[in-house]
């Protein structure tokens, strides 16, 4: 039996994630440019762009088929759907049994895919090129967050992402080993998946080695806009998964509004952190050559993997 | 009036008076005739075994039990086939000038004097009958063999007077033997080689003169057979000879060797109780296949792969006589029928495919689908029933057989399973090419007979889906003759 | 019975392992049939010396028709070939005539010690020549494979029937009429037909060399 | 016998494809009534059978016997949970190849329609008889005829070489596979000369028997279905056959191959080996690896789609392989978990590959061209078929909400239960496994965004692309029938489940049905909630909401307008159809990373090339490693052999008097 504020936590948890996700790619701009030495943009920046580009007009090349106008809402909705199932602020939400961790990196397989056709649509050099990098990040990076949510739901034993978050919260406080390789790995894919340095970079146009950007070249005005936004919900939707697995204190747990009302700071400050902390890394590392991006994945897959031997070996 | 008469004498004398009118062009169709009313005997003459049980004629010189008069039936069928198939297939040889109307002649009365020597072979009751019958239906093919009087033609069958000669020669040591055997349990006389007498006495028979006498009849009548490493007069004989007798050579002649072994055996098990023939059988059979199958893989000639193949099922069938037992000898009895009626459709498709591409060599012959459909269709399905493909009649004996051995000696399976793997990869990977692919052919002047193709192909087909029961009957008598 | 009759036998057995080794080593070819005229000659006697003995009628019978046929008709025909087709030259073996020989006396010792064993079962009296009769049928085996021309291959051939007949006589006084008459027949057949081979051999290669007929092979 | 009514009804369907295929023989040129009469009928057939299916899948093993075959051994049939369920399958797959067929066949000319039909049906029939038969004779002999039937559809155009070659290698590999199967039940029926089913399901082999056993039988059914290192005929015989043969091989006759492990591994076979179970993984692991891998560097489309069955027949196979694990350490609720997605997983590919393989036959239909290389951009000039083919290749890729997913969300969930099992060093391999398959799973994506981008988006890459027609009525009608069927499996896996219960619990004695019932129709929670759950419909509703409410927003609180233009050339002016991505672009990073995986011959063009070229051929290196040098024995053997026969009579005459000594040698001893 779900309650009424069951629903009222899940819708929250959408409008939190809707609203504050360009704040966060907004906070981690400024860290950057602060970092840098740089005089920081302001941490609206992303809404005004957003609110700009929505208002220009779209265009669209001139053979675009539907596929490429439908394309910015699906990855869009994918992208507020996986907002939606992840644990933010609380555990009680209605929508978690719909899909548990797997369903969950289907979900954003979906979106990656999609986007990946746009950019075939138009058949131009940039956008294969991009959509192919796209895809071929992405099925190393997949398998490697799968195996990240694998080794936690190995101690959890389960792979909703809710059942995880209470049963990490609820046990006493131990040291998991294999969380850390996890942690590890999740953090490279993570820098993957959201196209950071070192294996892309957000700031930049028309380099033979952007892979997001080459993706989205075609796009423009509202489509463009609902692709920047939805990639910044991506970025959150990841430091959330981060946060749910590995600093899962503080998501308010059942239907206690008080403990919901607590929980936006905590997450506030746990995501302040975490952009801070992923502007400094991006600070001290150079952006790679897009062969050396294989190796880096496998890395990754390869630390997940060894997590989950970890917690066998260890004998869970 | 005696079937059985009929059935001996009809060839015999259908033979003599063909002798003499065999080159008119009434001659095909009076050798038709002469096949039909010995088909039509030896039905009746069936029909009688299977309700009466065996009998003997002319006192004991002739015995018929379910063994022999079911392969009695079954060569005058095929003889019958045989004789409409070689209808138009001679009137186009002698269009291309390869058949002089006294080659004609040679061939019309020797087939019937082969098919007569056949029927006293297996319908004897006297060993040394048996043996001077298997020497007769040598000498009636040999002319048959060299006809066309080309160079290979003559060294195929010079090859095979002189082989066999010798072969039946050691055979003939081996009755000698088994008469002296004989001798000493019913003293001398007739009586001393039928049949019927030395298996009531069989188990007094002295071990050791009767296990020299089976090895000197193994190697004589498996000469006959086939068997390797005594096969090397068979394809020779096979490829070179005109095509109905191929036909007859590969179905018939085969069975009736083996048929003679195997009488033999069952006197043989009954005088020693250590299973040697079984041993020896299953030796040879496996051998047989394994090396026929190989040599047939690198074959460029039609016929001589598919008289290798003959050689691959005569072992197939020997290896399951040496098995023993009901359902190995069951399924053996069922390949020789399936085998004979397959194997021969099979030629005369090829003797037509042949005559119209003009050439035995298989990389010339092409697209038969095209040129004449029926043809095409009869050698693949044809072809594909005898590499053993369901629904045809050689599936059913190798499910058995392959089952059987599975649990009687695993250790000989895989040798039989590579064979067949061999087998089947070399056959249906050029016949296919032949029925298909492109070809500028054009069709025969006189249409080819395809009755006989279909109605083969047909029972076996049956064969395979449903055999009945009046057949599995009369096969289970002749198994127990065998097993007893 | 008179102890004479088996010596008589096994000496004419022993005459007839003789001739059967002289055919061996025998080079020309006309000597080879007058050596198989006399195989058959001395078969004909030791017929006629157990017929008498067993008072075997049939065996009287059989004899006679060994005379005929062996004795008088196939040398007759065979004489009458060789003329027509004019081949008189001497036939080479494939293998040296000492090394043929060596093989022939390993043959007989292993035929003796394949038919000691049997020949103490027969009641024939010229039971002990069982062994003779069955070395005498390698030796002609041996003749035929060393030959590499037609007709000495024929005569290896015939002489093994021959040792047939003598070892049918050696075990049983012979085998049943009836049989006996198929053999004779069978074998009347197989000369005709030989003959009519030798002439279309003849006229296809103008010789009769063996070697004309190895063209049936696997090629490679 | 009210009892064997559904099993009757079942040879009834058979005896009408039989008749249909014969009524092809008669009027063997009469293309339209072939294709516009003949193969609808056998479509509705299809239909009752799926039906029949359906619901004989609840009730008890029906029996019955046919007075055919052999003497003593006359047809056995049996209709229980197992058959029906593939049974199922059959008719929902038959039927849109059959409905496709009617439009597709219509325009081939040059083939005999008739005949084809009569092949068809033929094998279908020969399917159909396979699922019922209960004893080892008939069940031969419908496996032969099927492969024989598949062979000479293969080989439709039987004018080409390739396709002479493949019918070839495909009937070749299956006939000593169906030797292998002869040897096991040899080995089943223990001694008793009695072939039925069910008599071996009473037989005790001892360990070394049942291992044999086993393992003929992986061998036999595995050359069927396609399993490392046999599964060379596969990307041989698909591209060669026309679509719609191509697509009922890969969606059924492969199945056929599963059907027969399952039922000889757990139903004949009265023990399971952990070993086995390793064996079975490890195999199937391999297959997955190496066909998805091997189908991202393919340049034809039909032969991409071929090693991306070969892959999912791997994943099929570890699910056999994990169940027969747990069910040798007695974990029923687990490997019943693992069966269920085995078996989800053959509905699945069932469903969306016959899609794709018939989507490629519009496509060829169309172009005539089955090279990616001269494809391109077909989405506008095929629309229908393009949107149709886009959800096939979302299920193939096993994304969310589609049938693909459900199976690899369960495999994937009885992965995550292994810890539970006794044996620490497969608890060491466990985790691997998983790695592998989840790669595998995002390599299927990344195969799937190259077959549907590169045929359907981007620039037309020939000029005659422009003339392409879309699918007719009979072609789409066919396609929706199976676009039903994947939307249906991937939004209802509830009551899929819950059929796939009965099935389970034949074969594994323990079903997971009960436990996903009382989570209601909704969500799919295989062990409980807590531990996993899955609602596709809540999932797909929500997403559409999602996107819907974003589209309206957007309307609503902005605008709207677009305006078109010529894309963007980065300041370059002129943009054509060559700067695309190739099939061979593509596949290229994957050819750099798994190199290991393919033989590949490579020319580059020098920098002072008139007319540069770039070509690369990628080849199964199984061609190399085993199939070549058996040729080549082979040949070598046979050579040998043949120096026996050299011609000359006096070694002849040798021949046999060495047999007689020898043979005098070893009597007289």
């Amino acid at each position: 039996m779900i309650s009424y504020s069951g629903y009222f936590s899940q819708l929250l948890e959408i409008v939190v994630a809707l609203a504050s996700a360009p704040l966060l790619t907004g906070w981690v701009n400024v860290c950057r440019a602060w970092l840098q030495n740089k005089s920081a943009p302001s941490i609206l920046m992303p809404y005004r762009t957003l609110h700009k580009l929505f208002n220009k007009d779209s265009i669209l090349a001139n053979d675009a088929s539907p596929l490429f106008r439908m394309v910015p809402y699906i990855v869009f909705g994918c992208m507020t759907l996986a907002c939606s199932i992840i644990p933010t602020l609380s555990t009680d939400l209605p929508l978690s049994p719909a899909a548990d961790t797997i369903a969950l990196v289907g979900l954003l397989a979906l979106a990656r895919v999609f986007i990946s056709l746009a950019a075939m649509d138009i058949g131009t050099a940039f956008g294969s090129m991009g959509a192919r990098r796209e895809m071929f990040v992405g099925f190393m990076a997949e398998p490697a967050l799968l195996m990240v949510m694998f080794s936690s739901s190995l101690i959890t034993q389960s792979t909703s992402l809710t059942g995880i978050v209470e049963n990490l919260v609820h046990r006493e406080l131990a040291i998991y080993p294999n969380l850390a390789f996890a942690g590890v790995a999740f953090t490279m894919v993570s820098f993957a998946e959201n196209a950071r340095i070192p294996v892309d970079n957000p700031a930049t146009h028309l380099e033979l080695t952007m892979i997001h950007e080459a993706l989205i070249l075609e796009y423009s005005g509202r489509h463009l806009a609902l692709i920047e936004w939805a990639a910044s919900m991506k970025l959150f939707a990841y430091s959330c998964i981060g946060i749910a697995l590995f600093f899962p204190w503080g998501i308010a747990q059942a239907s206690n509004p008080l403990a919901l009302i607590l929980s936006i700071p905590i997450l506030t400050l746990k995501l302040g952190i975490g952009g801070a902390l992923l502007a400094l890394i991006e600070m001290f590392s150079a952006k790679m050559r897009i062969f050396r991006v294989p190796e880096f994945l496998a890395t990754a897959f390869l630390l997940a993997v060894i997590g989950m031997l970890v917690h066998f070996l260890l004998g869970a | 009036m005696d079937p059985l008469l009929w059935v001996l004498f009809t060839p015999l004398v259908g033979g003599i008076i063909l002798g003499l009118v065999g080159q008119r062009d009434t001659a095909p169709n009076l050798n038709v005739v002469c096949s039909l009313i010995t088909f039509s005997a030896a039905v009746i003459l069936t029909v009688r075994i299977i309700n009466n049980g065996p009998l003997f004629s002319f006192g004991k010189l002739f015995f018929i039990d379910p063994l022999n008069v079911f392969l009695v039936t079954l060569t005058a069928f095929v003889g019958l086939t045989t004789s409409i198939f070689s209808r138009p297939y001679m009137r186009v040889e002698r269009d291309h000038g390869k058949m002089t109307p006294n080659r004609l002649r040679l061939y019309h009365s020797m087939f019937q004097l082969f098919m007569f020597t056949m029927f006293l072979a297996l319908m004897t009751n006297n060993l040394g009958i048996l043996w001077v019958a298997m020497e007769g239906a040598t000498l009636a093919t040999v002319l048959l063999v060299s006809v066309y009087r080309t160079v290979s033609s003559l060294e195929a069958a010079w090859k095979y007077f002189i082989l066999c000669g010798v072969g039946i020669a050691l055979a003939l040591f081996g009755t000698i033997l088994l008469y002296l055997a004989a001798d000493r349990q019913l003293g001398g006389g007739t009586d001393a080689l039928l049949w019927t007498t030395l298996n009531a006495v069989k188990s007094h028979l002295d071990p050791a003169i009767m296990s020299l006498a089976f090895v000197f009849l193994l190697v004589g009548y498996g000469t006959k057979m086939g068997l390797v490493p005594l096969h090397s007069w068979l394809p020779d004989a096979h490829a070179e000879g005109p095509t109905p007798i191929s036909a007859v050579l590969s179905g018939l002649l085969l069975n009736v060797a083996l048929y003679a072994v195997l009488r033999f055996k069952v006197l043989t098990d009954g005088a020693l109780h250590n299973g040697m023939p079984g041993k020896l059988l299953i030796g040879f059979g496996l051998l047989s296949v394994l090396v026929a199958t190989f040599s047939l893989s690198r074959q460029k000639d039609v016929k001589r792969m598919f008289s290798y193949s003959s050689i691959e099922h005569i072992g197939i069938m020997t290896f399951a006589f040496g098995i023993g037992g009901p359902v190995a000898t069951y399924a053996g009895l069922l390949h020789m029928t399936v085998h004979s009626l397959v194997k021969s459709a099979i030629f005369f498709t090829v003797g037509h495919a042949c005559q119209n591409a003009g050439t035995q060599v298989m990389a010339d012959i092409r697209g038969l689908v095209k040129v004449s459909p029926t043809v095409g269709w009869g050698m693949l399905f044809g072809s594909l029933a005898i590499l053993g493909m369901p629904p045809f009649g050689v599936f059913s004996s190798e499910f058995l057989i392959l089952t059987t051995a599975m649990r009687e000696l695993p250790w000989a399976t895989p040798i039989l399973i590579l064979a067949l793997g061999v087998a089947f990869a070399s056959i249906f990977g050029r016949v296919q090419g032949m029925v298909f692919g492109e070809t500028t052919a054009k069709p025969l002047a006189h249409s080819p007979a395809l009755l006989p193709v279909f109605a083969h192909l047909g029972l076996a087909l049956l064969l395979g889906l449903y055999i009945p029961t009046y057949l599995n009957l009369w096969f289970l008598q002749a198994v127990h003759m065998i097993v007893r | 019975m008179t102890p004479l009759a088996p010596q008589i036998v096994n000496l004419l057995a022993a005459i007839l392992l003789l001739v059967t080794f002289a055919m061996l080593s025998q080079r020309r070819i006309l000597s080879l049939i007058h050596l198989f005229t006399l195989h058959g000659a001395t078969l004909v006697a030791s017929a006629l010396v157990v017929a008498w003995v067993t008072h075997d009628s049939e065996l009287y019978y059989s004899a006679a028709l060994t005379l005929a046929l062996k004795v008088i008709l196939i040398p007759w025909i065979l004489h009458k070939l060789i003329l027509r087709l004019n081949v008189k030259w001497d036939v080479e073996p494939l293998i040296n005539v000492p090394m043929t020989m060596l093989i022939g006396i390993v043959l007989v010792i292993i035929a003796f010690n394949l038919a000691l064993p049997i020949s103490q079962l027969s009641s024939s009296i010229a039971r002990g020549t069982l062994g003779i009769a069955l070395a005498c049928i390698l030796l002609s085996f041996l003749m035929m494979i060393t030959r590499s021309k037609a007709v000495p291959q024929v005569i290896g051939f015939l002489s093994m029937e021959n040792g047939l007949f003598f070892s049918a006589m050696a075990a049983t006084n012979g085998m049943p009429m009836i049989v006996e008459l198929g053999i004779a027949l069978d074998i009347l057949v197989g000369i005709l037909i030989l003959g009519v081979f030798l002439f279309q051999i003849r006229e296809q290669f103008d010789n009769l060399d063996i070697h004309n007929l190895e063209h049936l092979k696997e090629e490679d | 016998m009210a009892d064997l009514i559904s099993l009757d009804f079942i040879l009834l369907v058979i005896a009408g494809w039989l008749f249909l295929g014969c009524c092809g023989l008669f009027v063997i040129k009469r293309t339209g009534f072939v294709t516009q009469f003949l193969f609808p009928l056998g479509a509705v057939l299809g239909v009752i059978l799926g039906i029949i299916g359906l619901v004989s899948s609840f009730d008890s093993p029906q029996y019955a016997v046919l007075p055919l075959g052999l003497p003593n051994l006359p047809f056995h049939l049996r209709l229980d949970a197992l058959s029906s369920y593939f049974l199922l399958v059959l008719g929902l797959v038959s039927t849109g190849v059959s409905i496709f067929s009617a439009g597709y066949f219509k325009s081939s000319g040059g083939s005999t329609p008739g005949l084809l039909c009569f092949e068809y049906h033929l094998c279908l029939a020969s399917m159909a008889l396979i699922l019922i038969s209960d004893d080892a004779y008939v069940f031969m002999l419908a496996w032969e005829t099927m492969s024989l039937t598949a062979t000479l559809l293969v080989m439709t155009n039987s004018r080409s070489a390739e396709a002479r070659r493949a019918g070839f290698l495909y009937l070749l590999i299956s006939h000593v596979g169906a030797l292998a199967l002869l040897l096991c039940f040899g080995l089943l029926q223990a001694n008793t000369g009695d072939y039925t089913f069910s008599n071996m399901r009473h037989q005790n082999l001892d360990l070394m028997w049942a291992s044999i056993a086993f393992f003929l039988a992986l061998f036999g059914f595995g050359a069927k279905a396609g399993i490392l290192p046999l599964h060379i005929w596969l990307p041989e015989a698909h591209p060669a056959a026309p679509s719609p043969i191509s697509a009922l091989l890969s969606a059924f006759v492969l199945k056929t191959g599963i059907y027969g492990v399952l039922r000889v591994t757990f139903d004949l076979l009265h023990i399971q080996v952990w070993w086995w179970g390793v064996a079975t993984l490890a195999l199937g692991l391999a297959t997955a690896l190496f066909g998805v891998v091997l189908s991202t560097v393919q340049t034809d489309m039909k032969r991409l789609l071929a090693y991306s069955s070969v892959e999912n027949i791997g994943l099929m196979f570890v699910g056999i392989g994990l169940t027969i694990l747990f069910r040798a350490y007695h974990m029923d609720v687990l490997s019943a978990l693992s069966l269920t997605a085995t078996l989800y997983h053959v509905a699945g590919h069932g469903a969306f590959k016959s899609l794709l393989f018939l989507g490629t036959g519009a496509v060829m239909h169309a172009t005539g061209e089955r090279s990616l290389a001269h494809l391109g951009g077909l989405m506008r000039y095929m629309p229908r078929t393009a949107w149709v083919i886009l959800l096939g290749a979302l299920a193939a890729a096993g994304l969310p909400p589609l049938s693909g997913f459900v199976a690899e969300w369960l495999l994937l969930q009885s992965f995550l239960f292994t810890p539970e099992l006794p044996n620490s060093f497969l608890n060491m391999l466990i985790p691997i496994v998983a790695a592998v398959i989840a790669l595998v799973g995002a390599l299927a994506g990344y195969v799937m965004v190259k077959f549907f981008g590169i045929i359907f988006l981007g620039q037309p890459h020939e000029a005659k692309l422009y003339y392409a027609s879309d699918a007719d009525h009979w072609e789409l009608f066919g396609f929706s029938w199976l676009v039903l069927a994947c939307l249906l499996l991937g939004l209802l896996p509830v009551q899929m489940v819950s059929l796939l219960g009965q099935v389970t619990h034949l074969l594994v004695g323990h079903n997971i049905s009960s436990t996903i019932a009382h989570n209601g129709w909704l969500m799919l929670a295989p062990v409980s909630e807590a531990r996993a759950s899955y609602m596709p419909i809540t999932f797909v509703l929500m997403l559409a909401a999602c996107c819907t409410l974003a589209y309206l927003l957007v309307r609503r609180l902005y605008h709207g307008r677009f305006k078109r233009s010529a894309p963007w050339g980065c300041g370059y002016p002129f943009l054509n159809a060559r700067m695309q991505d190739t099939a061979e672009g593509f596949g290229q990073p994957i050819r750099e990373i798994f190199g290991v995986f393919f033989r590949m011959t490579r020319e580059l063009p020098t920098a002072f090339d008139k007319a540069p070229h770039y070509k690369v051929e990628i080849e199964d290196p199984f061609w190399g490693l085993i199939y070549r040098p058996i040729a080549a024995i082979t040949e070598r053997v046979a050579r040998i052999v043949g120096m026996l026969q050299q011609g000359r009579i006096s070694v002849y005459l040798l021949y046999s008097f060495m047999t007689l000594m020898i043979l005098l040698m070893v009597v007289t001893r």
